[in-house]
């Protein structure tokens, strides 16, 4: 028992620590660390358009946080994100000449992000299912692959007709989602993200292949000997969390920018790992983190815009958040269980 | 000659590459071993390089610029061990925390500091050593003898590393917090206590790293110089096998393999140049499909040790 | 030098005749941290110059990713900023799909050629003729006829200095081997240094580098193996006065500068300005301890390209 | 309390009260022993057992009471601690790091070795010495995976003994050992006690109690029941201490097993399973058996004797479809190990129902429900998957109906299965295994560290399997149950087959020297 007062005690130390680096930085810049707390909050909260920032952000949050929660219940560390999503948008980029211009034009777009994502995915997925190696080296190679050769695209083969800036030609309106709200960005990738949420929780959780990737990542004995190929979990988890990453990656190029182009999503993969841990590989949780990320990105944007601080310390709060975030989850789990406990002795 | 001038001037490119990672992968190996993943190191390489080229400003001294990275390092590997092996938060979710931490003081620390002239500064940093006058002899002369103090610290380290694994108890300690940390807790090991020092062991080594990076291979800091070392570093860690000798290996590996793609872009004007960057990264990942039998990682990497009382 | 200083005393006769309006409001928005040294420095300075001149009110934004680049530009305009500079090529397209939307805010692209009515300019520096300056002094300097260009990325100011580069360095010495690569990124500057090295290992011994913190890598590898450097953007002799023979300068302060004086004077017109010689864009930073190390001759020949570009026969067209 | 004799206990337990939640695992226990006297430590599983080792071993901290050495109390925190005041335990589970080697993992244990260079010649000298006074030979220089249990549980014996221990705690020792090991076993217990070291020995085994013990403690809901001179003591008296029946003659019945039904000799029938010229390979690439023949008829119990690690494993993974043999040929179930649906999925629908020698680490996943476990080896039924998708209710209903008929204690289909008794997991685990009706059924160590009133039930199991006339492999290094249960007998020793032979044909201390690796007798 004194193990865990213990605990929780500890972490309420770490974040108070945390916490007096922050306003310790914030003070030496010559800021108020009152006002930048607020500062951070309010545009997110209470601005409309920086909560619909926010709102635009967290949707390929969601569904990379989706992939990576289906990868990381069985225990598979897809750290490779990024590159399948620049997959899945080169793919959908490269259909648009071939396809009808109207929604069965987009809707082809949209799946071929999803296979190529798939596809890039499927390659880490080989290498572990097939090879037996390991998938964190495998999907970090494939990121920096990915990002030259969508560098080598934006000034080869897919550069604009004007070949002056390394980018694509834009895509047909006709081959972009529908804005859903006046005057927002927010378009239907959106409806998608909410789509997937809901197929991602049912696959988790209510069907078979679920159950099989639950079993792998809880114990990968048991699961060989109920007949689960781990090595086949593996690699076909890994290119359906591609096939997720390349839905975002198609999802961003026909919902926000309508053509290719370098650094669109940056650190997305990195983000959507935080999103997917902090949702405790919950699906139905997934969105939630990922509009927290979003609305403490959007106020940590406000910051930096206003340019009270030198830049460096939105770094800083970046990190410090999510580590009180981390001390505070710590600080309620220990206190919940030795309520528990103490009411279970008494 | 022109061969052997090639030859001698890819090796020590690929050594003055493959050192930052090579050393941020020698304490990424004692980290996991341990049983803790720190993804975080490239915020700690960082700091390092900050500290490193802040010091040796201040004192003169590039001795003292590593000392003070290192400690740096120590420190910044602390904060991950309290989260992770004290409060046993996800360790994941930890590192990704450093990494911007990291990220942040070591431009926040550089802006207060060194960036308020606005003018570059002179750091008096590590030149090339020449070891028994032999550095001048062709080929294995620069490669031999010839290179930066820390190159050879590295290889030291990283044996005395590979010895303190294999044949201290220390190293068996750290082994079983690793792998089976209740057999540690139950032989009376204090398997939080073995995570701890491991983890700031790894701050320090990738530290170390970072102040190659900004008073050796260059002299000066820039904001986010690291550039991706870090998380090569933990590929290196897994490509040999949480061998410390072996991370030097795949880290001089890439580096050579980077050097080469280097030397070929200019030869070749008409292949685009990303398909020379991208080269180290398809040979790894071929060589990955090729070699990946039996390597196991640590049982318990990435698990929190709660014992049963 | 010379027009450098007109250049100043038109613009401080301008200040003086638009006399006291409001405090304009002005956002630089940055790719990058404003510590780079070149880039983001440059820009920076130049912001910094024009609030010491004109009566204005200045906020910086760094690390701007493209992906942040839309939301950051409408939420200043939100707020009521006068004019939005965007530093960099990729915030061309942002601006022209927001810019009707704020007809009173000023969006201003720099490094990029691009305008719209009633309220979008682009200012550019003639980065190829830079490059030209710098590859001909290169072709003249060589001993060993062979020089070298480093790129972070080929991004098309990038790619015109490194065609103006070659152009240039050939037009002095037509057998001159020049050497190209890239680096992959802006901001790695160990991996700069190396790629020089590896120039230099191959004969360069003049070389010039484009970029970020890539091209610090560059004079650094230059100055440890005794060969010599051209700066670019910056003057930045000071960093390596033995190694740095000159620098082609590409004024992009100056761009933010004028930018922020057209505003201020209500003389600024939905544009894209494209900054030459003539117009103080880009030059020759001085020789210093190199002009005696040059023949007579050779700066003759400088001298007579430099006045080629002033009169307008260079560049080739 | 039993003779309170002259010397005073080295080791005693004052009203010590230990409770998880709600749950009292120990209320208000009195223990002690004395040097040199080996002491049993009895009682059903849950009984309280584990707890106490857990206590002793400074793992766990009473909540009441104390803990006396020499009749001080002390206050053992941490296992270092119970180091210290000269206690040594091998645990039911062993604290081993698989990578590690046997003589690592005693350094390991050795704290006095500070943290720097290991001299393992003279740690090895160290140990050799340790063996010897013991009359044990430890196998120290392979890594401990490749070791087989014996070998471990020895290695576990002399980490524990390196040390000045003065009471030593073997919690369910002989659970894993054929009967050659555990005469050494044994052995070692008697040396050790005229050294005039205690012995604190937990188990299941009543047999155990009368070959070794001087003192009997029977432990039962947590609190001691009996402690008396295991001289004055009948099997019968013990089980009736454990179970809490009144009832003599239902002891006596579950003491003796009685079996009332019986083989009904079914070499006639068809084979379920052919084995021929069968070679396996070990998972560090070892042969482990070659040249095994063997047909497995319906309505037999066909039992592999021998000391754990001879390719028993091994042999079970290859028919349960988790591996593929070296060489040879099997045909099981119309399928055929050379085909491609040699795989764990192909022959449990085939009909081969498996009970893995481990439920803890590969029969069950301890975090998941027990309704989840059900699905572990029934994912493929229609009636509880549809389309890719689990039937929750179906699901839930079928569990409940099967955990009542297996009587498996639990609080439902929700629960946690690691919340379960090793008892109730392992009958759970039959309850799994049999639904479907299975034709072949692999049985590796079913009642292992189980309670005697449950091996009666998992015995009466197999039994009626065997009436019911489905193919039966028992793999067991219980000679006991062997003989008891077995049609035909096999034994893996040494790289070699032995047999199979019919029970009848064979005498008990024959299938000792198969064992042993010794071929008399019919082969």
């Amino acid at each position: 028992m004194t193990d865990r007062s213990d605990i929780a005690r500890q972490a309420v130390i770490a974040a108070a620590c945390i916490v007096a680096l922050v306003v310790g930085a914030i003070l030496l810049a010559g800021a108020n660390p009152l006002s930048v707390a607020i500062g951070i909050g309010e545009r997110a909260l209470f601005t409309r358009s920086g909560f619909l920032e926010a709102v635009l952000r967290s949707i390929p949050l969601t569904i990379l946080g989706l992939g990576i929660a289906l990868a990381f219940r069985a225990r598979v560390f897809n750290i490779g994100m990024d590159g399948q999503l620049i997959a899945g948008s080169v793919v959908a980029m490269a259909l648009a000449p071939l396809v009808p211009l109207d929604a069965f034009g987009l809707l082809l777009l949209l799946s071929g992000g999803i296979v190529g994502g798939a596809a890039w995915g499927g390659i880490a997925g080989v290498i572990k299912g097939r090879f037996g190696g390991n998938e964190i080296i495998a999907t970090i190679m494939l990121n920096y692959v990915a990002l030259q050769i969508l560098s080598w695209l934006v000034r080869g083969p897919m550069q604009e007709t004007m070949r002056i800036i390394p980018r694509s030609d834009p895509l047909d309106a006709a081959l972009r989602l529908p804005i859903l709200f006046e005057a927002t960005r927010i378009h239907a990738g959106l409806l998608i993200a909410l789509a997937a949420v809901v197929a991602v929780a049912i696959l988790a959780r209510r069907s078979r292949y679920g159950f099989k990737l639950a079993v792998v990542g809880a114990n990968a004995h048991a699961a060989r000997y109920a007949g689960i190929d781990p090595r086949w979990i593996a690699g076909s988890v890994l290119t359906l969390s591609g096939a997720l990453a390349g839905l975002a990656g198609a999802v961003e190029i026909t919902g926000i920018y309508g053509r290719l182009q370098e650094g669109f999503a940056p650190g997305f993969g990195i983000t959507a790992i935080a999103v997917a841990l902090v949702a405790r590989l919950n699906p139905l949780l997934v969105p939630v983190s990922a509009l927290g990320f979003s609305l403490l990105y959007a106020g940590l944007g406000t910051l930096a815009r206003n340019g009270v601080v030198p830049f460096p310390i939105i770094n800083i709060l970046e990190g410090a958040i999510i580590f009180v975030f981390l001390a505070g989850s710590v600080y309620v789990a220990h206190r919940a269980k030795r309520g528990q406990a103490e009411t279970a002795d008494g | 000659m022109d061969e052997a001038l090639f030859l001698s001037g890819l090796l020590a490119a690929g050594i003055r590459l493959a050192t930052p990672i090579a050393l941020a992968a020698i304490g990424e190996t004692i980290s996991q071993r341990a049983g803790v993943i720190n993804v975080g190191i490239e915020g700690i390489m960082l700091v390092g390089a900050f500290v490193a080229v802040l010091v040796t400003v201040s004192s003169g001294s590039p001795w003292a610029g590593l000392a003070a990275a290192i400690l740096s390092g120590a420190a910044m590997g602390a904060i991950h061990a309290v989260f992770t092996v004290r409060l046993k938060a996800e360790q994941i979710v930890s590192g990704i925390a450093l990494l911007f931490l990291g990220i942040g003081l070591s431009g926040y620390g550089f802006r207060l500091t060194l960036a308020q002239g606005g003018t570059a500064v002179q750091v008096p940093g590590f030149r090339e050593l020449d070891l028994f006058g032999l550095a001048g002899v062709p080929i294995v002369g620069p490669i031999l003898f010839g290179q930066h103090a820390l190159i050879y610290l590295a290889v030291i380290g990283a044996a005395l590393l590979a010895f303190m694994l294999s044949s201290t108890r220390l190293g068996l300690m750290i082994k079983a917090a690793g792998d089976y940390p209740q057999a540690l807790d139950a032989a009376g090991g204090a398997v939080d206590r073995v995570r701890f020092l491991c983890v700031m062991a790894s701050g320090a080594f990738a530290a170390a790293g970072g102040a190659f990076l900004s008073t050796a291979q260059l002299w000066g800091f820039v904001e986010n110089m690291t550039a991706g070392r870090g998380f090569l570093a933990i590929s290196c860690v897994v490509f040999a096998r949480w061998n410390p000798l072996g991370a030097i290996v795949a880290a001089l590996g890439f580096g050579i393999a980077d050097a080469l793609q280097i030397r070929m872009q200019a030869g070749y004007p008409g292949v685009p140049y990303q398909f020379f960057v991208i080269a180290p990264y398809v040979v790894a990942i071929v060589s990955l499909a090729l070699a990946s039998r039996g390597s196991r990682m640590p049982a318990a990497l990435g698990t929190a040790f709660s014992p049963q009382r | 030098m010379l027009k450098l200083m007109t250049g100043t005393a038109i613009v401080l006769a301008l200040m003086a005749g638009t006399a006291i309006a409001e405090t304009k409001k002005i956002a630089l928005v940055l790719p990058g941290p404003v510590t780079d040294g070149t880039f983001n420095s440059a820009a920076n300075k130049g912001i910094e110059a024009a609030k010491a001149k004109y009566d204005i009110e200045v906020v910086v934004r760094e690390n701007t990713d493209f992906a942040q680049i839309q939301d950051v530009l409408r939420s200043y305009a939100e707020e009521g900023y006068d004019m939005i500079i965007g530093h960099g090529f990729q915030f061309a397209e942002p601006v022209m799909e927001i810019h009707a939307e704020f007809p009173d805010t000023w969006f201003v692209v720099n490094t990029a050629q691009v305008a719209a009515a009633p309220n979008v300019a682009s200012f550019d520096n003639r980065w190829g003729d830079a490059g030209y300056m710098a590859g001909a002094v290169a072709g003249l300097y060589t001993k060993s006829g062979t020089i070298g260009h480093i790129g972070a990325i080929p991004v098309p100011v990038i790619e015109d200095y490194n065609k103006g580069f070659e152009a240039g360095a050939k037009s002095m010495r037509p057998e001159v081997k020049v050497l190209s690569a890239y680096v992959g990124s802006f901001s790695d500057i160990a991996r700069g240094a190396e790629i020089t090295t590896s120039l230099i290992e191959q004969g360069a011994d003049v070389v010039t580098s484009t970029g970020n913190e890539n091209v610090v890598g560059t004079i650094q590898a230059a100055q440890k193996a005794g060969v010599q450097a051209i700066g670019t953007a910056f003057d930045s002799q000071a960093m390596a006065p033995e190694t740095i023979i000159t620098t082609a300068l590409i004024n992009m302060d100056v761009n933010i500068d004028l930018a922020v004086g057209r505003l201020i004077d209500g003389s600024l017109k939905p544009e894209s300005y494209v900054l030459g010689l003539n117009e103080n864009g880009i030059g020759l930073a001085p020789f210093r301890d190199f002009e005696s190390k040059i023949s007579a001759e050779d700066m003759a020949r400088i001298q007579a390209m430099m006045k080629e570009f002033a009169d307008g026969t260079l560049p080739p067209k | 309390m039993s003779d309170e004799g002259s010397v005073p206990p080295l080791v005693a337990l004052r009203g010590v009260t230990k409770r998880f939640g709600a749950v009292v695992a120990n209320r208000a226990v009195d223990l002690a022993v004395r040097p040199g006297e080996v002491l049993a430590l009895v009682g059903e599983n849950g009984a309280g057992k584990s707890t106490i080792v857990n206590m002793l071993s400074g793992l766990l901290r009473p909540d009441e009471g104390s803990i006396l050495v020499d009749g001080r109390p002390v206050s053992l925190d941490s296992p270092a601690q119970s180091v210290r005041a000269g206690i040594g335990v091998v645990h039911q589970h062993f604290t081993l790091v698989p990578t590690l080697t046997g003589l690592d993992n005693i350094a390991l244990a050795m704290p006095e070795l500070g943290l720097g260079r290991l001299n393992r010649r003279q740690i090895g000298q160290a140990i050799d010495t340790a063996a010897r006074t013991l009359g044990l030979s430890v196998d120290t220089t392979s890594r401990v995976e490749g070791l087989d249990v014996a070998q471990q549980q020895r290695i576990e014996i002399v980490k524990a003994l390196i040390h000045k221990v003065r009471l030593l705690i073997l919690d369910e020792p002989t659970a894993v050992l054929g009967p050659e090991d555990k005469a050494h076993l044994f052995d070692t217990i008697r040396r050790l006690k005229a050294e005039g070291t205690a012995v604190i020995l937990i188990t299941h085994k009543l047999e155990d109690i009368f070959a070794v013990a001087d003192r009997a403690v029977v432990l039962r809901n947590g609190e001691v029941v009996a402690d008396a001179p295991a001289a004055g003591l009948t099997p019968d008296d013990v089980v009736l201490h454990m179970v809490g029946s009144g009832d003599r003659d239902q002891a006596r019945a579950i003491v003796t097993g009685e079996t009332t039904l019986r083989s009904s000799s079914a070499s006639g029938t068809d084979a379920v399973c052919r084995l021929a010229d069968v070679t396996l390979r070990r998972s560090n690439g070892s042969i482990a058996v070659s040249g095994l023949s063997l047909d497995l008829h319906g309505g037999e119990i066909v039992a592999i004797a021998g000391v754990d690690g001879n390719g028993q494993s091994e042999l079970m993974r290859v028919l349960a479809g988790m591996d593929v043999p070296l060489g040879g040929r099997i045909e099981c179930l119309g399928r055929d190990s050379a085909g491609s649906a040699w795989t764990a999925a192909h022959l449990r629908r085939a009909g081969v129902a498996h009970v893995p020698e481990d439920r803890r680490r590969s029969g069950i996943v301890g975090e998941m429900s027990l309704a989840r476990n059900y699905l572990l080896r029934h994912s493929d039924r229609r009636a509880l998957v549809r389309h890719g998708m689990v039937r929750n209710s179906a699901l839930q209903r079928l569990v409940r109906e099967r955990l009542a008929l297996f009587d498996v204690r639990t609080r439902g289909a929700d629960e946690r299965i690691d919340q379960l008794s090793g008892g109730n997991q392992q009958k759970f685990v039959l309850a799994r295994e049999m639904d479907g009706d299975p034709r072949l059924i692999l049985a590796a160590h079913p009642s292992r560290g189980l309670d005697i009133k449950t091996i009666r039930f998992v015995h009466g199991l197999l039994e009626e399997a065997r009436q019911a006339g489905k193919a039966v492999l028992l793999v067991s290094s219980d000679l006991d149950e062997i003989l008891r249960l077995a049609d035909r007998i096999m034994v893996f020793a040494a790289g070699r087959t032995f047999g199979p032979t019919s029970r009848g044909d064979i005498a008990r201390d024959e299938i000792g020297a198969w064992i042993a690796g010794h071929a008399s007798g019919p082969a």
